[in-house]
């Protein structure tokens, strides 16, 4: 089993990161595994019909990355999961900018689509983590994820 | 005894007015009685989840000295 | 809508594609999408029990192609996608090669997911490809894809 | 009239013994009539897919000349 959890203060690009990521896996999963699916969630411009020109993301330091790391090790033993990375912005960030990364390889594609999508919902509604809008005319926390 | 350190998140902590508090340890309570002690003219709000030592728990946990209390609202990541 | 489709006959780096056609997307659809859901097959040194050495990837050409787009835009329209990228190889491929690339771009992430999946799907079921397996004592043709 | 181009893809290709064939144009056929005519001595094996000009058809579809007829077994990418 392995998982790597990151929060990252600044921004970064992942599709280098699962690049790098999956080079360093390769010396030890090469030819094991059949599928990898990812998704990469990104800041939008606009947000609930309203124009959105940045956002702050806050966490709790320490229990978001045991609540990370926790989900993640589920979904590795429930798909028998080859590996999994999870990335996540907090700071400030602009539209087009990347907040989550979330990879995971697996033999087979029913595991690695269940496993990524299970940990996305997880994430959502688990990991403490709080967004925090900058509108035209103001600004607004937002209240509640919708439904994946 | 060693106190218990309590802290507020996000929309919560602007409400309260404060990022962190603390009660003495040497008293048992509940997260909700802590909430209260600390809040007395602010009902919890509904829908807040707290956490002892970064594992969610319900309001009706009991939390002791040393331990970290959090509350906060509904998490809005990824 | 946009859809792009590709025939790989070399070997091809589905990170690599995949954050060039982002790029290039990016100045587009910047801040207009919220999720990228991406798949990517890569080829296992075993299958059904028995260690595979090599395979040969046949395909229909222009069928191929053909099949391909129509799935792709069928799901760009279903789940209004705002891109969709689709490459998979074809010839002699060895353990660890990528076979396919499946990428979507949408404003949510339930779309992106949904779309990815099924876009895996229907290629396994409708694309005119066909694998051969060079196993340590012979060769053979896969029968039939498994559910995923 | 131009001919019906017939190609043979995989498994099924090495079993016909060729990638392709050919049938006059101006004879009205079904799908499962021309693969009979080319093929007296083998049934046509079960599961078979059959396309016309790209898009799939059903064994009863009309062939005509200057059509392009694929016969090839399930398909096995992705």
């Amino acid at each position: 089993m392995a998982v790597r959890i990151e929060i990252r203060e600044h921004g970064f690009e992942p599709l280098a990161e699962l690049a790098a990521h999956q080079q360093a896996l390769d010396a030890r999963l090469a030819g094991r595994y059949g599928a990898t699916a990812s998704f990469i969630g990104t800041m939008r411009d606009h947000n609930e019909g309203d124009d959105v020109r940045g956002m702050r993301l806050e966490h709790y330091p320490g229990m978001t990355e045991r609540e990370l790391a926790r989900l993640a090790e589920e979904a590795v033993e429930r798909w028998s999961l080859l590996d999994a990375l999870v990335i996540h912005r907090v700071g400030e960030l602009l539209p087009n900018d990347p907040i989550v990364l979330v990879a995971v390889w697996s033999a087979h594609r029913g595991a690695a689509f269940d496993a990524c999508r299970w940990i996305m919902e997880a994430l959502k509604s688990r990991a403490p983590f709080w967004k925090h809008e900058t509108l035209p005319d103001g600004s607004r926390w937002v209240a509640k994820n919708t439904t994946g | 005894m060693p106190a218990i350190r309590i802290l507020y998140f996000a929309s919560l902590r602007e409400r309260v007015g404060r990022a962190s508090a603390e009660l003495p340890g040497d008293d048992p309570l509940t997260v909700a009685e802590a909430w209260s002690r600390l809040n007395p003219a602010l009902p919890l709000p509904p829908n807040t989840l707290a956490a002892i030592n970064h594992e969610y728990v319900d309001l009706g946990a009991p939390v002791r000295g040393g331990d970290e209390l959090a509350f906060f609202p509904p998490v809005t990541g990824g």
